[in-house]
């Protein structure tokens, strides 16, 4: 059961006043790309066991998408932030190294 | 036989008495105690029966994990199977049935399976009745399962009556636990300033420390624990809760309890159980330990139990096990009760204990009482068929010779100590193995972790193995100073200390005697319940089930309704030994939630009945229901399918309402269609993304018809976009779209095109929405006056218009689902009740009909439109259904058209819409497929197209339909065979129909109708 | 159209160790914009000043609550909320916005009753922390299944507003939840 | 191998079982093998079976992390049907469905299929019109179902509340043979078999690396050390995106947990499996007495066996409306497993962009019911390079949009 908190209302919200919305910080392809890159854009996912970037709408709340990090083996989180952006902000990525030195970007 | 003492009992009142029934019997307990502890004292040995052998059981155990005492509780709607009787409060006019025996408890048929038990080793299904094949389904599976199962189901006849709730709390810190280390926890936390619920399962705190005779700061521990009460029931921010079971810990901190608010009560008015769900930032879990068997032949006759019950008995409920009583253990705690026994003047032959030595200030005691003490000995066998009259004695180092008989009629056990460990597992706690203790206890380092990667549960007292008094309290101080201190707080103030007796180390015994051959190996129980003993573990060892995993679900061990608590570790051991292996590397099975059972009703909560789950209504829903409308549920909305009059059966309504509204004027509400504004600088920009449509070049004032596909090219939603001004759209979803699509929306908005202007607002609700259908639908609203000029020229076919009908603010909308002339009219839906009952009026002298939902299905069907989720079901395209026209090729993007491009889509051979007329005028079937020459590669029959929508049409009196066809729009006129199912299922050739493939407009095609 | 206007439930009322009680109509106006730069259009069109995250403000017969970082949801009377919302879209002219009445998409309840009692009331229907909603704070949650707002009018006074066609469904969970006898005794 | 039967039992009895000899072995693996599958589940199992059996090929080693079918094999739900929607589905559901019919016989290991019958309740005008064409499908697909009543559902099972007020049954799909095995057993028997064929079946061993040569693979590597193979399966159900990262390619799957429940056992009242998906839930009894109920997936990733309460809830809510006498009943424990969901809710069973790497997942929440027709269209598809069954799963589909969706004849595939 699973609280992220959202990142415009400042709520700790409990995962059942959220809706999950799938991985984050894909890059849409449309008419003119690749079939290869479509099909990646639509399907084709890390579904990584660690460090997961994934997209959450404070769907009982403010109706806001927002983004957050989270370890999808342990379920740690280590922070949400706007959706308004097309990569981890340097924070995110901070907060992540901290507790997983090893970790880096794919 | 068991009886009640003269004296003693702490927990009962025995100035006032409570009469209850078991099996029929007229019986009389007191306040205070358990089903348990009264059936005891009333001398009733046998309470129940084994699942497999059928074997009689008598209680062993004091608490919730009692695997033996299970009965059905209550009766009619209030009866409940497999109640524990160990944590049933007795109250007056309780009525109890023992389970799982026929005819009667004291004569069981089915325990002839005791008899051959030799037959009926784990796993003996596994390596039989496999032949002849038929005999499984018929024969042998009837078999297992009229032997399956414990206690009777309810009566399907009957319903539950009480009320159950949930609960929301956020928290510092959960402890559960009620004895001395959860009260020491609780002191200290709420000292500190922490916000703490405390939970105690039973309704009493304390916890074993008073049945012991612990003292603590030098006075027994009932004092402190009552000062302890007095000092936290002032604390403003400390919660205690009795009753109150902590039964699972979960992620980031999240606990469920369950508190049995009115178990206690004969018919309450009040939630019989509450649900607490809580958000704690740290749990301490002061479970406590439970005491563990001995793995002896015999040691699951009647009259067997743990020592430590044996002792809540007599102390807490004065209840006597028998006369004499034999001990036997492996560690001195079990000397406590055999001194109780004495004290209580009650006969104790003798103390068997496995161990050479027992030389501690407990044994010494128990000499001094003149209990002879047996060291080195153990137990060959327990005599007795319905419950134990002697008990044999042998030597622990031995195989089982027998050395003496001695007369008892019950004998007091104890293997040991285990931490109950539970809480701390469920999240992925690890745990270590104490080799001194015997046990597996928390691994500090390797905590179960929460949203912050750190640690959010500690273990406090006996749960983290500190089981001796005078560690108790210590370890609790300290545990909860770890949990304070991740909570930033620290504890102030001094921690008690308790003192008892020392104890010398217990030596583990997991096999008495040690070297006992196969026979007695297979009369040594582990699970009792499920009937798993020493043998089975050792079989399943044998065969190569090793994984601890394999061996629990080859012999089910642990999976009773207990689930291991009385001796999953005793199996561990034997499966360690069997295997050559070390305990801690055989490691224990999953501990999963919930901690005991917990009742469906309240995780259910309060959703039954009325609230079961929200029923949308619409502002004229009252109207409806009074006028007896027929339901279709979409989604949470509940629409009127039709509304037969008296003796008009569904179909005859519909077809009334569709000839009424096609030949003068029907009424359908239409509040439910989704209804989104969209507006700003690049609104335009945006509907021409999310429709196939060029919708940015729609004129304020008109409306148009549009789609919306998915990004992976499927239709997802149709419907009427009307243009309100330069800046903004009005979008018409489908009922059930408007959610949906509105977060699609915001979806797209928020995560992909940011900086675009645009915002939305989902307006559904704001508006009743009544769709005005007929020829004489203009008359009927042009009755009611209004500023609005209705007339063709004013208010052409899909234009819309605002202003007022009657006295109501209303919108207007040219369009039309049926194809008849239309009018929809959108009102604020604080007045669409009473613009709803103006229509009605106006109407009544040209016979207004309200419609439902199927008079809507056949007339757009009579119409050709489609019906997204009758021709679409998310894998059509617009381009199947002929759409094409409402697909811009002007446009460079929009959501799903790249999906579009791909092979699949684009192939020729996709199955088109088209109508079907079947040559004899029925009505095709639901679904039925167009059958086509020959075979696929696995054996199917080809087919060549389907039936997507399909009814009688009472307009054309013939049967209509749209379906899918290969090429079908090429192939008009051609004869189908369709399929059906009537004697499919029989496995004979079913009889087909034939249908034509027709154009899917039936009625009116050249639109006259709707544009006049 | 006030003769002709019924709220959800008028008139609904139940009682228990809370009371609770449908409102009748109430106006509302959804404005959704740049909030940052809002405020003085807000000011007066509202009379009200812009509320801090989660916050209420009051103004002249008007409330103003925060819903989100581009949405305002403002509080007055059935009949002024047409009015209001026109008068935000002219006050906000060449600006991106949109304002919108929404009055009859809601009902609203007030629950009053003992502190305690009414935040036990509350605790079994929401998943929110009661403890951390300070008085003029608005908390979007749900009730059960359903998406709701709720505040605190006073100690013993809170106020619950969601949609329309749910009204029922929230009436009777909240009555079920203040029946006699399901008092908790916990806050 | 010795032959289990009755007799076997009684000789054994005799002698206080102590002549039992292990179910399989426990080997020391080799250098390489013909073929390694990874995953030592249902799936990963029966492909090994039948390309034993079918194909000749036993120089088989099957790879296992954990303890063989601890996976989703072990904690399903156990329901068994065929009654797809889909010729794709239908044609290897019914194919599992019926080697599950002589399966015991087949392993000479009671795996207790038992063909109670399962039904999927219509609550709604639409579910109505949507079974109606899957019986017709089935029809033509040679699977048996029907289109039942509402008083036939509740000849079928009197524990249903035909008139629930809320969602009144209106019907319902009716697959007669369809029904439950015991989960357990299906990996147990198949383990024997494979074993006694002389494949090893190797437990508590990680596959962590995929070698490759010239783009075709020619061993893993574990953490027991390197092992070498011709030919490789992937059948790691949850588990699948880590192995394809290490094989070099991403999958079209996301990885969640799913959960279901057990009750405390009650003597028999339900012989049948019901599902209800309009109010998402589904119950059966097993031999033991349990009611077993599925709960519903988890939206997020998720790796954890663990799943989040208010799935839970919902599915209890529903089903005590649905079935009324549960409501006193306790529930005695819960788990979670990790399921494979694909963009289509769709098995793969394919090669892939590796030559000589086959997989087989996507089964999400229903594949056990799947798998002796999975293992014998995946150990086709990897002996000879095609199974006609295993055709239209391939990963190509999702290139072409050429989706195999189930949606639309059922809420949840279980
Ligand atoms: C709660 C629940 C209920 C369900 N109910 C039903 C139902 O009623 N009917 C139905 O048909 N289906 C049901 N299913 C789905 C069904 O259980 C699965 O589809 C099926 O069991 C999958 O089998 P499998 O062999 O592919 O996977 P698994 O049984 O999961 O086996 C995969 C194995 O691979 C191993 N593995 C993973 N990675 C590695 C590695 N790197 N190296 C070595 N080994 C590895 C794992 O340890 C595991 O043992 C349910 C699933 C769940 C979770
Ligand atoms: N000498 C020994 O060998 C030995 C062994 C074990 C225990 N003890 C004695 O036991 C006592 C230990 O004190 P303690 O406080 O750690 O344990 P305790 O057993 O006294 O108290 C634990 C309490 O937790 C409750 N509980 C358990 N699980 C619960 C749950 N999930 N939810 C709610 N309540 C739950 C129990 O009902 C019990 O009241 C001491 O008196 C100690 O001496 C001694
Ligand atoms: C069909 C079925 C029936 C089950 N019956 C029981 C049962 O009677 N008792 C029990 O303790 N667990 C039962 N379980 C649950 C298992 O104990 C176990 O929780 C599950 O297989 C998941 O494994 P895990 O909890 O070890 O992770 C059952 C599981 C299934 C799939
Ligand atoms: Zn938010």
């Amino acid at each position: 059961m699973l609280t992220l908190t959202c990142p415009y209302c400042g709520v700790a919200a409990c995962e059942t006043e959220l809706s999950p919305g799938g991985e984050a910080h894909l890059k849409r392809f449309g008419p003119g790309s690749s079939d290869d890159d479509f099909e990646a854009y639509l399907f084709l996912r890390p579904n990584v066991k660690g460090v997961h970037f994934e997209r959450w709408r404070h769907a009982m709340g403010c109706g806001k998408w927002f983004l957050a990090a989270r370890d999808t083996a342990t379920l740690e989180v280590f922070g949400t932030y706007s959706a308004q952006t097309t990569e981890p902000p340097p924070g995110i990525v901070e907060a992540i190294r901290a507790k997983r030195p090893d970790w880096s970007p794919t | 036989m068991s009886t009640r003492l003269s004296e003693g009992g702490r927990l009962i009142d025995r100035s006032r008495k409570i009469a209850f029934r078991f099996d029929g019997k007229r019986l009389t307990g007191h306040p205070g105690d358990t089903l348990a502890s009264a059936l005891m004292a009333n001398g009733q040995r046998i309470v129940g029966r084994s699942f497999k052998y059928h074997r009689p059981r008598g209680v062993v155990a004091s608490g919730a994990e009692e695997p033996n005492a299970l009965v059905n509780l209550g009766e009619g709607g209030r009866h409940e199977p497999n109640q524990r009787a160990t944590t049933t409060e007795l109250f007056e006019g309780l009525a109890a049935t023992s389970q799982n025996r026929w005819p009667s408890l004291d004569f069981d048929i089915g325990e002839v399976n005791a008899l051959i038990p030799r037959f009926l080793p784990a796993g003996f299904y596994y390596k039989t009745f496999i032949h002849p094949r038929p005999f499984w389904k018929h024969v042998f599976e009837p078999f297992i399962r009229h032997s399956a199962g414990l206690g009777r189901a309810p009566d399907p006849r009957t319903t539950d009556p009480d009320r159950y709730e949930h609960f929301y709390v956020h928290t510092d810190l959960v402890i559960a636990g009620g004895g001395i280390a959860g009260l020491q926890a609780a002191l200290e936390a709420g000292r500190a300033g922490a916000k703490v619920l405390l939970c105690e399962q039973t309704a009493h705190w304390g916890g074993r420390a008073p049945v012991d005779g612990v003292e603590i700061d030098g006075a027994p521990a009932e004092a402190w624990i009552a000062a302890a009460l007095a000092e936290l029931e002032g604390m403003e921010n400390v919660h205690l809760r009795l009753r109150t079971m902590v039964a699972g810990v979960y992620d980031h901190g999240y606990v469920i309890a369950y508190e049995r608010v009115a178990d206690h009560v004969a018919a309450p008015d009040a939630p019989r159980h509450r649900l607490w769900r809580i958000r704690a930032a740290q749990v301490v879990s002061a479970t406590g330990a439970f005491e563990r068997p001995l793995s002896f032949p015999g040691n699951d006759k009647p009259g067997v139990m743990l020592a430590s019950a044996m002792r809540d008995y007599l102390v807490n409920w004065g209840v006597s096990p028998g006369d004499r009583t034999v001990v036997v253990t492996n560690n001195d705690d079990a000397y406590r009760t055999a001194i109780a026994i004495r004290k209580a003047g009650l006969d104790v032959p003798c103390i068997v204990d496995a161990r050479d030595t027992a030389d501690g200030p407990l044994p010494q005691e128990a000499r001094a009482l003149g209990i002879p003490v047996k060291t080195g000995m153990a137990i060959a066998n327990v005599k007795g068929l319905r419950g134990v009259v002697a008990v044999q004695l042998c030597r622990q180092a031995g195989e089982g010779a027998v050395i003496e008989d001695v007369i008892c009629e019950a004998v007091a056990m104890s293997g040991g100590w285990s931490p109950v460990v539970h809480l701390w597992s469920h999240c992925g706690g690890k745990l270590a193995w104490d080799a001194g203790g015997a046990f597996f206890r928390p691994d500090h380092e390797k905590p179960p972790t929460s949203h912050d990667g750190e640690g959010f549960v500690v273990c406090a007292g006996a749960a983290d193995g500190a089981l001796h008094a005078s560690e108790v309290l210590g370890n609790a101080g300290a545990a909860t100073g770890r949990a304070l201190a991740r909570l930033g707080l620290s504890a102030p103030g001094r921690v008690a200390t308790a003192s008892a007796p020392d104890e010398a180390a217990l030596s583990p015994v997991w096999m008495m005697p040690q070297g006992a051959g196969p026979k007695k190996r297979a009369k040594m129980w582990l699970d009792f319940q499920n009937d798993v003993k020493v043998s089975d573990v050792q079989l399943a060892a044998r065969e190569g089930y090793e994984s601890v995993e394999h061996t629990k679900r080859y012999t089910t061990l642990g999976m009773a309704t207990d689930q291991g608590k009385l001796s999953n570790i005793n199996g561990l051991a034997v499966l360690a030994d069997a295997l050559g292996a070390p305990i801690p590397q055989v490691g224990t099975t999953t501990f999963r939630p919930p901690f005991t059972p917990i009742s469906m009703g309240a995780i259910a909560g309060e959703a039954r009945g009325a609230v079961f789950q929200p029923i949308r209504r619409t502002p004229i829903q009252d109207w409806h229901e009074r006028n007896g409308a027929a339901w279709e549920p979409v989604g949470h909305w509940r629409r009127p399918y039709c509304f037969p009059r008296d003796g008009e059966t569904k179909r005859d309504a519909v077809n009334r309402e569709i000839l009424a509204t096609r030949t003068s004027v029907g009424l359908l509400d239409a509040s439910t269609l989704g209804k989104i504004l969209v507006k700003g600088a690049d609104a335009g920009r945006f509907m021409d993304m999310l429709y196939t449509n060029m919708m940015s070049t729609l004129k304020p004032g008109r409306c148009r018809y549009g789609l919306m596909c998915s990004e992976n090219g499927f239709l997802m939603d149709d419907g009427v976009v009307a243009r309100l001004d330069d800046e903004t759209f009005l979008v018409h979803t489908t009922t059930g779209g408007a959610d949906r699509i509105h977060a699609h929306m915001e979806d797209w908005l928020q995560c992909e095109w940011w900086d675009w202007k645009v915002y939305t607002a989902n307006v559904t609700e704001q508006w009743a929405q009544v769709a005005v259908v007929g020829p004489n639908a203009r008359k009927v609203l042009e009755k009611l006056g209004g500023d609005i000029d209705l007339s063709k020229e004013a208010l052409p076919f899909m234009a819309w218009a605002e202003g007022r009908i009657g006295g109501f603010d209303a919108r207007v909308f040219r369009i039309s689902f049926s194809g008849e002339l239309s009018f929809e009219v959108a009102v604020p839906a604080s007045q669409g009740r009473a613009f709803w009952d103006a229509l009605l009026d106006a109407g009544a002298e040209f016979g207004i009909t309200p419609y439902g939902t199927e008079a809507l299905h056949v007339m757009r069907a009579e119409k050709g439109f489609i019906m997204i989720g009758d021709e679409t079901d998310g894998t059509v395209i617009p381009q199947d259904l002929g759409l094409d026209w409402a697909i811009s090729k002007k446009k460079d993007d929009y959501l799903g058209k790249r999906a579009q491009e791909r092979a699949h889509m684009t192939d020729p051979a996709r199955w088109k819409l088209v109508g079907l007329e079947t040559l004899d005028g029925s009505v095709l079937p639901d679904g039925a497929y167009a059958i086509a020459e020959g075979v696929n590669d696995n054996a199917q029959r080809n087919t060549q197209g389907r039936v997507t929508s399909t009814y009688w049409s009472p307009t054309l009196e013939k049967g209509i339909a749209m379906g899918l066809v290969l090429n079908g729009p090429d192939r008009m006129g051609e004869v189908l065979e369709f399929n059906t199912t009537r004697k499919a299922a029989r496995g004979e050739d079913a009889p087909t129909v034939k249908a034509r493939i027709v154009s899917p407009v039936f009625y009116d095609a050249q639109g006259e109708k709707q544009d006049v | 159209m006030s003769d002709l206007a019924r709220s959800a439930l008028p008139g609904a009322e139940a009682g228990g160790i809370v009371s609770v009680r449908e409102m009748g109509l109430q106006g509302m106006v959804t404005l959704r914009a740049d909030l940052s730069v809002a405020a003085k259009a807000l000011k007066k069109v509202t009379g009200a000043a812009m509320p801090e995250v989660r916050g209420m403000t009051e103004g002249e017969g008007t409330r103003v609550a925060w819903m989100s970082p581009d949405e305002l949801l403002i509080l007055c009377d059935h009949s002024a909320a047409g009015e209001m919302a026109r008068g935000l879209t002219e006050a906000l002219k060449g600006q991106h916005h949109l304002a919108v009445d929404v009055s009859d998409a809601r009902a609203m309840f007030s629950l009053t009753g003992e502190a305690g009692a009414l935040r036990d009331v509350l605790a079994k229907v929401t998943p929110a922390d009661l403890a951390a909603l300070a008085p003029g704070e608005m908390r979007r949650t749900r009730l059960q299944q359903v998406a709701a707002a709720l505040w605190f009018e006073s100690g013993t006074e809170a106020r619950v507003v969601c949609f329309r066609s749910v009204a029922q469904y929230v009436f009777d969970l909240l009555a079920l939840s203040a029946k006699d006898g399901g008092a908790v005794g916990y806050h | 191998m010795r032959r289990y039967s009755a007799f076997a039992i009684a000789r054994e009895a005799a002698r206080h079982h102590l002549g039992w000899e292990r179910a399989w072995a426990s080997p020391t693996p080799k250098a390489s093998y013909d073929v390694v599958i990874v995953g030592a589940g249902g799936h990963g199992l029966a492909t090994a079976y039948y390309l034993g059996r079918n194909h000749g090929i036993r120089n088989v080693a099957v790879i296992e992390k954990g303890w063989l079918g601890g996976g989703n094999t072990g904690r399903n739900t156990t329901i068994i049907r065929s009654n797809y929607l889909q010729d794709p589905s239908a044609a290897i559901y019914e194919k599992a469905r019926s080697l599950y019919e002589t399966l015991s016989q087949d392993l000479n290991y009671n795996v207790m299929f038992s063909p109670r019958g399962v039904m999927m309740l219509a609550q709604t005008e639409h579910e109505i019109r949507g079974y109606q064409r899957t019986a017709h499908a089935n029809a033509l697909q040679g699977v048996a179902t029907e289109f039942i009543g509402p008083s036939k559902v509740r000849e079928l099972c009197p524990i249903i509340n035909i008139r629930g007020p809320r969602y009144p049954v209106l019907g319902a799909l009716w697959q007669p043979r369809g029904g439950t095995a015991r989960h357990d057993a299906v990996a147990w028997g198949y383990a024997r078999a494979c074993s006694d064929m002389g494949m090893d079946i190797i437990q508590q061993t990680e596959v962590t690396g995929v070698r490759r040569e010239g783009g075709r693979v020619v061993g893993v590597d574990t953490t027991r050390g390197h092992i070498g193979c011709g030919k490789l399966g992937i059948v790691v159900a949850g588990h699948s995106g880590v192995m394809a990262e290490r094989a070099g390619f991403r999958l079209p799957i996301e990885s969640v947990a799913l959960q279901a429940l057990v009750s405390e056992p009650i003597k028999p009242v339900m012989d049948v499996v019901v599902m209800a998906n309009t109010v998402h839930g589904y119950m059966s009894q097993s031999d033991k007495g349990e009611m077993v109920i599925g709960g519903g997936a988890d939206g997020y990733n998720n790796y954890t066996q663990r799943g989040s309460f208010h799935h839970v809830e919902e599915t209890v809510r529903a089903l005590v409306e649905t079935f009324p006498i549960i409501s006193r009943l306790k529930m005695l424990r819960w788990w979670g497993g990790i399921v494979d969901m694909t963009g289509d809710r769709s098995p793969i069973i394919s090669k892939t962009p590796v030559e000589g790497v086959f997989v087989n997942c996507g089964w999400g929440t229903g594949g056990f019911k799947a798998i002796p027709g999975s293992g014998w269209a995946m150990a086709e598809l990897m002996a000879k390079g095609h199974s006609p069954l295993a055709a239209e799963f391939s990963l190509d589909r999702f290139r072409e949009g050429k989706f195999i969706d189930e949606s639309v004849a059922a809420g949840v595939a279980h």
